[in-house]
């Protein structure tokens, strides 16, 4: 007699998920529900990382030829700032964080929603509206300061609508406050019962460093650009030396914020492979407490080190000194994460399905930008090889290889959770394939390039480097190919895709224990956590028929002990939203 | 949760809160977080001002002489007081005395314009002195006066750009300080649900402990 | 207790008001006439400076501790509160070590002789 | 550009004396890095091949976290960057203290181009010919944005900033034509803002030197509008007399003291309130905006011809701020320091010829 495993929603009409509860537009736009949120912000970075990688790819193009002959300087110019600004502030900053972190970081701590949902709504309009300025700055004619903004070029020489793509900057920064205040906010008060700091998961703990810097360092760029502004506007010399000004404070204030922000971009990615590594090779994290513990550490210590930007800048010799020595401090947790994820590696079960691809993928990528750094890091190599393809190659290798990597795996990993439905294995790996194999074609040359001496930012070089630029062009279209793939059988499997059982990865975590696509208050009942973050090596054998693997934690039965006066009733019933 | 209209009083907490109490530690602490990012958003401003002070001691000094530092005394106390009285009705927000509350709240109110006008004949001082750059500068004192620091325009520019954001930051303020007013002579406040007023009260003391710094440093330091 | 009472309010308005006066008269101070040393207008636009700065830091934190109730809140407020000024301390410590040591004359060597970097 | 044709080459000429000395640090971070690089690659394949899932159920044995490895390589990592830092450092020590006796030229950069000017007079566009083996000093400033003067070859790069000087040096090793390429951003033709570095050998350079008709030097134009906008008044007698100044340490009236370097006499003459000397009023007028650039360099050679200390480090420190520091090279040091030898000439100090860190 086959027996029949216990279904909790056995006799019981199906329940809405937070996608089919609702299909009016307005109930899209004007949605308070952190999950649809996310995939708002996914559809806009989406856009924004097409307009940014169209840039790239003529950008590459033109570098095809010494004297560049596809673009005029002007055009060149352009095209680099805008793909400075779209890929740094459009897509890069927003990606994990408001992408995946405003979807999972209610689920993965047993919340209900975001702490402030009408503000998380706000800050989605905030980023729409700020890229509408950018996008408009572009469509006018562009501007061509280089996303960096430097004065006096930026607020006395340059007659390009710098005004407006600041503008679009400065309120996209709102949008980037708001999305950190309510990570921080929500993983402080609305963690349920049992889940202490100690059982966080480790994305929670690298989004949550995230969060710290995004509020900590986003205001600084803000009035940096206002202040930027009023100079160009109204020539008051704040910046401009023949009146009293000095070029070098600008650099000083927009990279206080422009290295946190590079650690923004970096440490939700880790967050990401935190997670995947556990689950794709059924190992509890090696050494938990240091991975979590390097992360804060990272957003901390990443607010001491700007000055390695501005070593040959004209800053004084102590000064660089004291920022060559913390930058070299700040190095070290990376590397205590890259250890603990290989040492989690050793002795698992290790299966190399997409996400793994990519996880594993990041950390080859990662180490080899950030040991880069510490060439960066040395003022006398950073003398001879700062504003040369050298560092474009480490900001690369540590973004495009590390934080881009990051989010594919990410997307593929919580694709089934998200839409409910399974991706094709096979194209998934093939992508990630691509991409590895594209990327490395692409960037690596520029490494040679960079000692050689070649500078950044030129349309047109001398000959010798023709060879290099040549093979970075050719792996640059392998790399646009790699990434098109994914927008393809991803929207494809939205239609025909099998549908994912609320655990297909068979991995731990809250947000597996929940329905997928997860009911629009997330879980049915409040969650109670009673162990540790990965308890992979708790997992009892299961049957074949993708029942999941797990015990259900006690919350899908227990009642709430700890019911505090004038607490919401237990709803059972679900509320229409 | 259908809220039927905004102010709606209602028992419950908002639904992703499990009850009021947590709601009220969570707006507070919201606040908090968004007056670290105005610590720094003014932050900026104050590392600049003391990078030029460096720079330029004497254009500063001779700055800070230029500025009326009686105006901004009294600017201050008016300040300080507006809020006092907005501590006292936070008090009695507590007390759930809704005539108390709207009374010191128009004490805060007026108290607010009052800093607000002076600040605007300030300006206007200034302005028939030929002291603002780019707009209306002259390098010597108006009426035959001795000639002006080449680097004055500078001060002058910071003394404009940081006390018209504290101007900005002061209307928003009242501005949210009027909807709290409103909020209170409806009744809609209780001993358990007050915080909104706790929570604009935080705004005002913020918007009052930045210019508590920025009186100092931009009228006292005279040497 | 976990709110102040109006007495407390009133005692700390009445300090702020009365350091408001103490930092004004402070800055009148004749410093540059008074100091022996020969940089009497050095020293006394260092002692200004650090005297206008101490009384607005006491003056700050009155009002965050009472008006602000931060000495009644839970500990997430004291951080929270403390990140803010302390990163700004960071910003201003940092970015003044770069402009104090420029066309520094440089620590001299084992000889006695300046070492006379560049810039 | 000599043997830069090939294509597959790794590494750029190396023509100065840094040079040989930053590619050795280069080399040891690749070999450091490469190093701990490839061993986590190796780890992750032979993990990943070792450990692969057999069947869909296998639950593996749990890790056991140890902290003694965690203390390891966070302990071991900071060690070898300490390293990595103190040698950075102390190359870019050397990279920004002159040797002694350096050759000055002046660079002006303006939006597109490179104006050099030897201390000769001669000048040249977009070209720098230098003799080998002989420290060259530039001092640098920009008319409008902010460039970057950098020779690849000599590993050397620094901003050109439009308000003040900056300054960089190298000894050029070998003879050849090197590249010349502006590395900060600063407009549209920033790509065609290149030129050449041409070392010769100091035969074929006074050669060459002698077949340039030259201008006047700075330091004589100079001299005529040091004169004519009536600098001698004040300078001449009463004011802070100007012959030695350049390269002394010169105390200021706030109190500290300050190297007379370029930058300083360019403050001084173009915001003249800035830094005064102790024990003189500050009455000097401001010239700015009545100056033009190429004015103040001319100005500021004048000042070095009048009498500069031999080398950077001559005179030492002012010992006390009442007594007016600004006296002639090799003059009787104030007598309260007794256990300074007094200075006969002005190589006195200079360290013995053997040990000259020869960069």
């Amino acid at each position: 007699m086959t027996t029949v495993p216990y279904n909790p929603d056995y006799g019981r009409p199906a329940r809405p998920t937070y996608l089919s509860i609702a299909y009016r537009v307005s109930s899209w736009l004007l949605t308070r529900d952190h999950k649809r949120i996310a995939i708002l912000y996914m559809i806009a970075i989406t856009l924004f990382f097409t307009v940014g990688g169209v840039a790239a790819t003529i950008m590459r193009l033109s570098l095809m030829t010494p004297d560049g002959r596809l673009t005029l300087p002007e055009t060149y110019n352009r095209l680099f700032t805008i793909h400075g600004v779209i890929m740094v502030w459009f897509f890069l900053i927003p990606s994990i964080p408001a992408v995946l972190g405003n979807f999972l970081v209610p689920l993965m701590i047993g919340a209900r929603d975001m702490a402030f949902p009408r503000l998380n709504l706000a800050s989605w309009y905030l980023f729409v509206f700020g890229g509408c300025f950018t996008i408009s700055a572009l469509v006018l004619g562009g501007v061509d300061t280089g996303w960096t903004f430097y004065t006096p070029f930026s607020s006395s020489f340059s007659n390009t609508h710098v005004v407006l793509t600041v503008a679009g900057i400065f309120i996209a920064g709102f949008s980037s406050i708001l999305t950190g205040l309510n990570i921080i906010i929500t993983v402080n008060k609305l963690r349920a019962p049992g889940m202490t700091w100690g059982r966080l998961p480790l994305f929670i703990w690298s989004n949550y460093a995230t969060a710290v810097i995004l509020v900590l360092a986003t205001p600084v760029l803000a009035m940096t650009l206002a202040l930027l502004c009023i100079d160009r506007v109204f020539h008051v010399g704040i910046f401009d030396p023949a009146k009293g000004g000095d070029p070098l404070l600008f650099q000083h204030l927009f990279w206080f914020y422009s290295h946190p922000a590079v650690y923004i971009m970096i440490l939700p990615a880790m967050g990401v492979v935190s997670e995947l590594i556990p689950c794709f090779s059924r190992h509890r994290v090696f050494g938990y407490y240091f991975v979590a513990g390097s992360s804060i550490a990272i957003a901390i210590v990443g607010f001491l080190v700007w000055g390695h930007h501005m070593f040959v800048a004209g800053m004084s010799v102590y000064g660089g000194m004291v920022f060559s020595f913390l930058s070299f401090l700040v190095a070290v947790p990376s590397a205590i994460k890259v250890f603990n994820w290989t040492a989690t590696l050793y002795r698992g079960s290790i299966s190399l399905k997409t996400p793994m691809l990519y996880a594993l993928g990041f950390i080859g990528l990662f180490v080899m930008g950030g040991v880069t750094g510490l060439f960066l890091a040395a003022i006398a190599v950073d003398v001879h090889v700062t504003d040369t393809y050298f560092v474009v190659a480490h900001f690369h290798y540590i973004m495009v290889g590390g934080s881009v990597m990051a989010y594919l795996g990410g997307i593929h990993f919580w694709w089934p959770k998200i839409t409910g439905k399974l991706y094709p294995e096979w194209a998934g790996r093939i992508a990630a394939g691509i991409i590895f194999l594209g990327f490395n074609l692409t960037f690596f040359p520029q490494y040679v390039l960079g000692y050689l001496g070649m500078p950044r930012r030129y349309h047109a070089y001398p000959e010798e480097f023709h060879f290099l630029n040549v093979l970075s062009t050719a792996g640059a279209s392998i790399l646009a190919v790699g990434y098109v793939l994914p927008l393809f059988y991803l929207l494809w499997s939205l239609r025909y895709g099998p549908d994912a059982g609320p655990n297909p990865w068979k991995a731990m975590g809250l947000e597996w224990t929940t329905s997928s696509p997860p009911p629009p208050q997330n879980f049915e009942r409040t969650p109670i956590i009673r162990e540790e973050a990965y308890a992979y090596d708790r997992m009892t054998p299961q049957g074949s028929d993708n029942t999941p693997i797990i015990p259900l934690p006690a919350a899908a039965g227990g009642a709430r002990e700890s019911g505090r006066p004038g607490s919401r009733p237990e709803s059972s019933e679900w509320s229409d939203q | 949760m259908s809220h039927l209209t905004v102010f709606e009083h209602d028992e419950l907490p908002a639904e992703q809160f499990e009850d009021v109490e947590q709601q009220r530690e969570t707006s507070s602490l919201g606040m908090w977080m968004f007056l670290s990012t105005e610590v720094l958003f003014f932050g900026v401003l104050f590392t600049s001002f003391f990078v030029y002070r460096t720079r330029w001691p004497e254009a500063f000094a001779q700055g800070a002489k230029e500025l009326k530092w009686w105006l901004g005394a009294t600017n201050t106390a008016v300040l300080l007081g507006s809020s006092f009285c907005m501590a006292m009705a936070v008090h009695a927000a507590s007390e759930a005395d809704d005539r108390t509350i709207v009374r010191w709240l128009w004490f805060t109110v007026v108290l607010g314009t009052l800093f607000l006008l002076i600040k605007g004949t300030e300006y206007a001082i200034e302005w028939h002195e030929h002291l603002v750059p780019h707009f209306r500068w002259s390098p010597v004192a108006p009426g035959a006066g001795e000639p002006r620091d080449p680097q004055l325009p500078l001060f002058m520019t910071f003394y404009f750009v940081m006390t018209m954001f504290h101007a900005l930051h002061m209307v928003i303020g009242l501005g949210v300080l009027l909807v709290v007013i409103v909020l209170a002579r409806r009744r809609h406040f209780t001993r358990e649900y007050h915080h909104p007023v706790e929570v604009v009260g935080l705004y005002w003391h913020f918007v009052d402990t930045v210019w508590v710094f920025l009186f100092p440093v931009l009228y006292l330091l005279r040497h | 207790m976990s709110h102040p009472t109006p007495r407390i309010y009133r005692n700390v308005f009445a300090a702020l008001m009365g350091l408001l006066v103490l930092t004004v008269a402070a800055a009148f101070l004749p410093f540059d006439r008074v100091l022996p040393t020969p940089h009497a207008a050095v020293w006394a636009r260092r002692i200004t400076i650090s005297i206008a700065l101490t009384i607005a830091v006491v003056k700050g934190l009155l009002i965050l501790l009472y008006f602000m109730h931060v000495r009644y809140a839970p500990r997430a407020t004291w951080a929270v509160a403390g990140a803010g000024f302390l990163w700004l301390a960071i910003m201003l410590a940092l970015t003044l070590a770069d402009y104090l040591t420029r066309n520094h004359p440089g620590i001299p060597n084992n000889r006695g002789e300046p070492r006379y970097l560049l810039r | 550009m000599a043997g830069s044709a090939n294509p597959f080459r790794l590494l750029p000429d190396s023509a100065s004396g840094i040079a040989p000395r930053v590619d050795a640090l280069t080399g040891f971070l690749l070999l450091a890095t490469g190093l701990v690089t490839l061993i986590v690659l190796v780890l992750i394949v032979t993990f990943v091949l070792k450990y692969r899932r057999r069947s869909e159920d296998e639950v593996p044995p749990a890790t056991v976290s140890r902290v003694s490895l965690e203390i390891a390589w966070s302990a071991i990592p900071l060690g070898i960057f300490m390293l990595m830092f103190y040698w950075g450092a102390a190359l870019y020590v050397d990279l920004r203290r002159p040797a002694r006796g350096a050759m000055e030229i002046n660079v002006t950069a303006k939006q597109w181009m490179w104006k050099l000017q030897h201390p000769g007079g001669q000048r040249e566009i977009n070209e720098l010919h230098v003799p080998v083996g002989r420290p060259v000093k530039l001092v640098m400033i920009s008319q409008d944005v902010i460039h970057s003067f950098f020779v690849p070859a000599f590993r050397i790069k620094q901003d050109v900033l439009p308000g003040s000087y900056t300054m960089q040096w190298f000894t050029a090793t070998r003879a050849g034509e090197y590249h010349l390429f502006c590395a900060e951003y600063c407009g549209t033709m920033h790509s065609r803002m290149i030129g050449r570095v041409v070392a010769m050998e100091p035969a074929a350079y006074q050669a060459w030197l002698a077949g340039v008709t030259p201008d006047e030097p700075p330091a004589v134009s100079g001299a005529r509008l040091f004169a004519s906008l009536g600098c001698a008044q004040c300078h001449g007698q009463n004011g802070p007399t100007l012959a030695g100044v350049y390269g002394s340490t010169v105390a200021l009236s706030d109190g500290s003291s300050v190297l007379a370097d370029e930058n300083y006499v360019r403050e001084s003459i173009v915001n003249a309130p800035a830094k005064i000397v102790a024990g003189f009023p500050p009455v000097m007028p401001s010239y700015r905006g009545q100056l033009t650039d190429e004015q103040v360099e001319q100005l500021v050679a004048y000042v070095k011809s009048l009498g500069a200390a031999a080398s950077p480090s001559a005179t030492r420190p002012s010992p006390d701020a009442a007594v007016p520091v600004t006296r002639p090279v090799g003059a009787q040091p104030p007598d309260h320091r007794p256990d300074f030898p007094p200075a006969r000439n002005a190589t006195d100090y200079d360290r013995p010829a053997g040990s000259q860190p020869h960069p």
